[in-house]
């Protein structure tokens, strides 16, 4: 029986912008969590993203509800968590390049404004007045002032700081490997570098919760998505709100199956699906971001990258003449089930998942980590 | 300071003389020779002043890949003056923090 | 537009090229990479004569070397794409190549190497950010390439071959090197190379580092301080240098950029620079269609990375078939036995001692000699003993050669320089030269053959007080018949006045300076140092 | 402008100083790309080229590692700066 390093109430495998949050949540409201990742915090999908936070890709429904509802936890977490987590709001404006992108996204929108979210309609000249570097070829946007961005490594470093001040433990390079059971109870979560024993285990662990899943012989309907990202130079702003292609969307609410398995032989950004850039505090142009089944393979691929710097410098020519220094990919948690997978799952009682976010994790994840810390604490899960 | 004469590489061979404009002067420089050498002749050693401390940078590497000898080149910021050619006519800058791309 | 070739070569310096040569040669099309505009790669800069044996261009220089092998690669047939910089390795294996910062294409190749060299080690002291402080290798290519003197007023930082000879060649360039600061107790690099600048005046500070650079748009002073054993400033043993530019030659590691990005098992090796990708000794790396040499398969000389290129390019002919397995192992067996020689001696020691780690014999932890590194060497001291050094009584008798060579190191030139075969080096070539004093008649003819600049010639017998003695003379201006020069002693102390009786055509850019010294100082006097205008410094 | 040797500057790209790297390594970076994250040390255009072996020696130095047990950074295209308009021209495919 390995050694019992550690004990608390709560176990947090997976140490990315959820397992973070919930730690967070859990400790404000006293509760002795230790959060457990395999590397480094926000070495997975985390630190693998456009970090835009966006409610305008969302249909009327939960999903919705809670990215509004992180969008205005956002507003004060800074001073909350007493740390600059760069958490900027500009708005996001999805482009339209065809009328029938235009149609859909009229559509799409008046749903969403019906539900309450501040939508704009902007037609060609007042999309070009709003963003000046944009492509002529662009006949208009929809824009959402509610929608913003924030660094996923402040962020974290933010809430490692907090959990710790509020006595919570943060154990890096701790890869789970295996689990002690008793009845439909799991007792202790078994790493490389020891046991720590719980009340509660969370998983958190995104596109690897299936792995983990395994141990314990419980199938996590969830497959790694790869999403491939371009980052230049730092330049002086160049955009306000980041751009998104209406494409995705379009595509999406013409019920094209937009998740077809794309890694294969075709151009994954050959619909420009998921086009976006965006451009952090320091100035670095974020340019993404493809959406491949590729297994576990966090590698770039030259179609990958040539495909979004194709795409995103026909949205905004003034790319072309901004240098890459960067290229990365992120593994997203991909949902089989058509939403995030949260709750307890299989014969243990206590053992909660959280994950199936895919590209959405840092956009809600306040609102869903808080959820789950309510349920948590007030024993309802665990 | 140029070496014209040099006891292993002997005199220097004829080279074509171009002028080329630093941040509003006028300097003369070898077509071909990086742009960093061109300004280490005319004893310009400054290429750039950093965002944060605004402290001033010069080659340090001489390869590309420290980046510390970026200047705006005929209006493109943050390029690399140690393994760019000078062309006639270039118009150089110093880059002081990020480069602007418009 | 994309290419597809058989060997794709990122790094034209003198590993890729010889690889490229080797492959091209037995008819693989082979691509070779490069993001400089001149094929060539750090031999471009080094004007030093190399060492090693005749097989390996000993004597010749590294410039000279650089354009014989590119014209050999040329007429074998190899392709070259300069100004193109390869930017990542993708499966395939591909390459993603920015060919002249117009165009990105993939080139995919059945087998490539990466012969991308080495890059400077930084070091940090506050003020190394000022404009004016610079690696060794950009002050080297500055002015050896660009011919543009990066300073008058110099600190070099590290007394590594490296840091000798570039301050030697900055010498040569016309600028005043202060001094040479060597945090280690003792000189890194090769005794001769320390003698060639100590004796033009360059003060070699070992135990000591630099504390801080000051200035404000660029750097104007250094301050330099003694260190105790674990290298920590001593207060009080501060000194200030008015200096324009610093460099540092703290030593060299591999470019493993893209060997990591291919995924290539990388192991760490002090002794080869630092992290390295884990190779056999057929320069495979741990994914089959990669192959690593020259400084990016660990750090060394260029002559053993132009040996480590030739063996990858065998190996990947052998892998595609154009020549046999079996012949394939003898060419490298023989390259491996000439790879061996160069890594002799006590300054192989480091290096042998890496590659034993690598390649996992460690039991095999080669003999350590310690002998002659440099122990018994000091900067200034008279090697009397050396077997180079003439008995009093052959010195009496008339010319000879006096070689100060006193240190192991892999170099024969002046061997194969004698006609009257007076010098022998012999077998292993890191022997120290023995003179035979009957043999030799002094005609000098070794002098500027020696890489180290380490022979000169004494004729006590000149007169009753003079004596006529002949120096390698390779700095601009060139004193002429009938000058009177300063005579120094191996620290560069102007001990004589002296008289220039003749000074040879260069050969191969060495003049031969003869001048008349005192008799009695002919164990001393070891250079002459001559300002235009007859005032000597 | 002399500042001492601890705040001296390890990122010559962003600006960081060796204070700040020893800080990140005291709140937990146990790695080179953790203390990249947390500081940017290694972020700016030089990727990492220059500070990386600094930074991986006091690493070393906090943690009481060898230098050889610690981890170099994930290596990713490019590995010198291009313009986005190049890695447009990227594609499968061979044409000769």
């Amino acid at each position: 029986m390995a050694k019992t390093v550690d004990e608390c109430q709560v176990a947090i495998i997976g140490g990315g912008i959820i397992g973070c949050f919930i730690g967070y949540y859990l400790s404000a409201r006293g509760m002795d969590v230790v959060v457990i990742e395999k590397a480094d915090l926000c070495s997975g999908a985390t630190g693998a993203n456009d970090a835009c936070l966006m409610a305008q890709s969302k249909k009327p429904g939960p999903k919705l509800d809670m990215a509004v509802e992180s969008a205005h936890m956002f507003e004060t977490l800074a001073d909350e968590l007493d740390y600059d987590i760069e958490y900027v709001r500009k708005g996001s404006m999805i482009i339209q390049e065809t009328e029938e992108e235009a149609q859909a996204m009229r559509e799409f929108c008046t749903a969403q404004k019906d539900a309450g979210l501040p939508v704009e309609f902007l037609d060609q000249r007042e999309t070009h007045r709003a963003q000046p570097c944009l492509s002529d070829h662009i006949i208009g946007s929809t824009v959402c002032p509610l929608d913003g961005e924030v660094n996923p490594f402040a962020l974290l470093v933010a809430l490692d700081r907090a959990i710790r001040r509020y006595g919570g433990r943060i154990m890096t390079n701790a890869p789970v490997v295996g689990f002690e059971v008793a009845g439909n109870r799991v007792t202790e979560v078994a790493t490389d570098r020891g046991n720590v024993r719980a009340d509660v285990v969370v998983c958190a662990a995104g596109a690897y919760a299936p792995l983990i899943g395994n141990m314990l012989r419980i199938e996590i309907p969830i497959r790694p998505r790869r999403g491939q990202i371009l980052i230049t130079e730092p330049i002086a702003p160049l955009i306000g709100a980041y751009v998104m292609s209406a494409k995705a969307i379009a595509a999406k609410h013409r019920a094209v199956a937009v998740h077809e398995n794309n890694s294969g032989k075709d151009d994954p950004m050959q619909f420009g699906l998921g086009m976006i850039i965006s451009q952090t505090v320091n100035g670095n142009m974020v340019l993404g971001v493809t959406h491949e089944f590729v297994g576990y393979d966090a590698g770039t691929s030259i179609r990958g990258l040539g495909s979004i710097a194709r795409y995103t410098s026909t949205i905004i020519p003034a790319l072309k003449g901004v240098n890459v220094i960067r290229t990365l990919a992120g593994l997203r948690p991909f949902s089989e089930v058509g939403g995030p997978v949260i709750g307890p799952i299989g014969e243990y009682a206590n053992f909660i998942v959280v994950t199936g976010h895919e590209g959405d994790g840092v956009a809600v994840a306040p609102s869903t980590a808080k959820g789950v810390a309510d349920k948590i604490a007030s024993g309802a899960w665990g | 300071m140029r070496v014209p004469d040099h006891p292993i590489l002997g005199s220097a061979p004829a080279a074509e003389k171009v002028v080329i404009e630093v941040d509003g002067r006028k300097i003369e420089a070898i077509r071909g020779e990086p742009i960093a050498a061109a300004l280490m002749a005319n004893g310009i050693l400054v290429n750039r002043y950093t965002a944060k401390r605004r402290e001033p940078r010069g080659v340090f590497c001489g390869i590309g890949r420290c980046t510390d000898c970026m200047m705006i080149v005929n209006g493109i910021p943050n390029t690399r003056t140690c393994i760019t050619a000078v062309e006639e006519g270039m118009v150089i800058q110093t880059q002081r923090g990020k480069g602007d791309v418009r | 537009m994309n290419r597809s070739v058989d060997v794709a070569i990122v790094g034209a310096g003198p590993a890729g090229i010889c690889a490229a040569i080797e492959t091209a040669r037995r008819g693989a099309r082979v691509l070779v990479i490069d993001e400089n505009h001149t094929p060539g790669g750090q031999l471009f800069k080094q004007i030093h004569k190399f060492f090693g044996s005749a097989r390996h261009r000993a004597g010749v220089r590294g410039i000279e070397i650089g354009r014989e092998l590119v014209d050999s690669a040329v007429k074998a047939g190899a392709e070259f794409l300069t100004d193109s910089a390869a930017l990542g390795v993708f499966p395939g294996p591909r390459l993603a190549v920015n060919v002249g910062n117009e165009e990105a294409i993939a080139v995919s190749a059945k087998r490539i190497l990466l012969a991308t060299g080495a890059t400077e080690n930084a070091v940090s002291f506050p003020g190394w950010t000022l404009p004016g402080v610079m690696g060794a290798g950009a002050a080297q290519t500055m002015l050896n390439v660009n011919r543009v003197l990066p300073g008058n007023r110099i600190l070099m930082i590290g007394s590594g071959n490296v840091g000798l000879v570039v301050s030697y060649q900055l010498l040569q360039g016309g600028a005043a090197v202060l001094a040479v600061i060597e945090a280690a107790p003792r000189v890194g690099g090769y005794a001769v190379h320390a003698n060639k600048i100590a004796r033009a005046g360059v003060e070699i500070l070992t135990s000591h580092v630099v504390t801080e650079a000051r200035g404000v748009d660029r750097v104007t002073s250094a301050q330099v301080a003694k260190v105790d054993d674990r290298w920590t400033p001593i207060k009080g043993t501060e000194r200030e240098f008015e200096v324009d530019a610093i460099c540092i030659a703290t030593g060299l590691n591999a470019m493993t950029e893209l060997a990591r990005m291919a995924g290539c098992r990388i192991v760490h090796l002090r002794e080869l620079g630092g992290y390295t990708p884990w190779h056999d000794r057929r320069m495979c790396t741990s994914l089959p269609e990669i192959y690593v040499a020259g400084d990016a398969a660990g750090v060394e000389e260029a002559s053993s990375a132009m040996e480590k290129g030739r063996i990858a390019g065998i190996s990947i002919l052998e892998d595609l078939g154009f020549i046999a397995p079996c012949d394939a192992q003898t060419e490298r067996d023989d390259l491996w036995k000439s790879l061996e020689a160069l890594r002799q001696g006590p300054f192989g020691n480091t290096v042998r001692r890496g590659y034993d780690r690598l390649f996992g014999d460690e039991s095999r932890c080669s003999s350590c000699t310690s002998a002659h590194r440099g122990e018994d060497f000091m900067v200034g001291s008279a090697p009397r003993k050396a077997p180079g050094y003439p008995s009093d009584t052959r010195l009496a008798k008339g010319p000879v050669a006096v070689i100060e060579c006193t240190q192991e190191i892999p170099c024969n030139p002046c061997e194969s320089a004698c006609a009257r075969h007076a010098i022998t080096v012999g077998d292993p070539i890191t022997s120290l030269p023995r003179l035979d004093e009957d043999k030799c008649n002094g005609c000098g003819r070794c002098i500027a053959y020696c890489s180290g600049l380490a022979i000169i010639t004494i004729d006590a017998a000149y007169s009753d007080t003079e004596a006529l003695m002949g120096f390698p003379y390779e700095f601009l201006p060139c004193p002429n018949k009938g000058d009177e020069v300063s005579l120094v002693d191996r620290l560069g102390k102007p001990i004589a006045r002296g008289r220039v009786m003749r000074v040879t055509k260069p050969m191969d850019g060495t003049r031969v300076v003869y001048a008349v010294a005192p008799k009695e100082l002919i164990h001393d006097i070891r250079g002459i140092k001559w300002q235009a205008g007859g005032e000597s410094q | 402008m002399s500042d001492s040797k601890e705040s001296c500057l390890v990122c010559r790209c962003e600006e960081l100083t060796e204070d700040e790297i020893r800080q990140a390594i005291r709140e937990g970076c146990t790695t080179l790309t953790a203390i990249k994250r947390r500081t940017r040390a290694g972020m700016g255009l030089c990727q990492g080229r220059t500070c990386q072996r600094l930074i991986l020696a006091i690493l070393a130095q906090e943690t009481g590692q060898d230098v050889a047990e610690l981890v170099p950074d994930t290596s990713r295209f490019p590995v010198r700066p291009i313009r986005a308009e190049l890695v447009g021209d990227l594609r499968d495919g061979e044409d000769s």
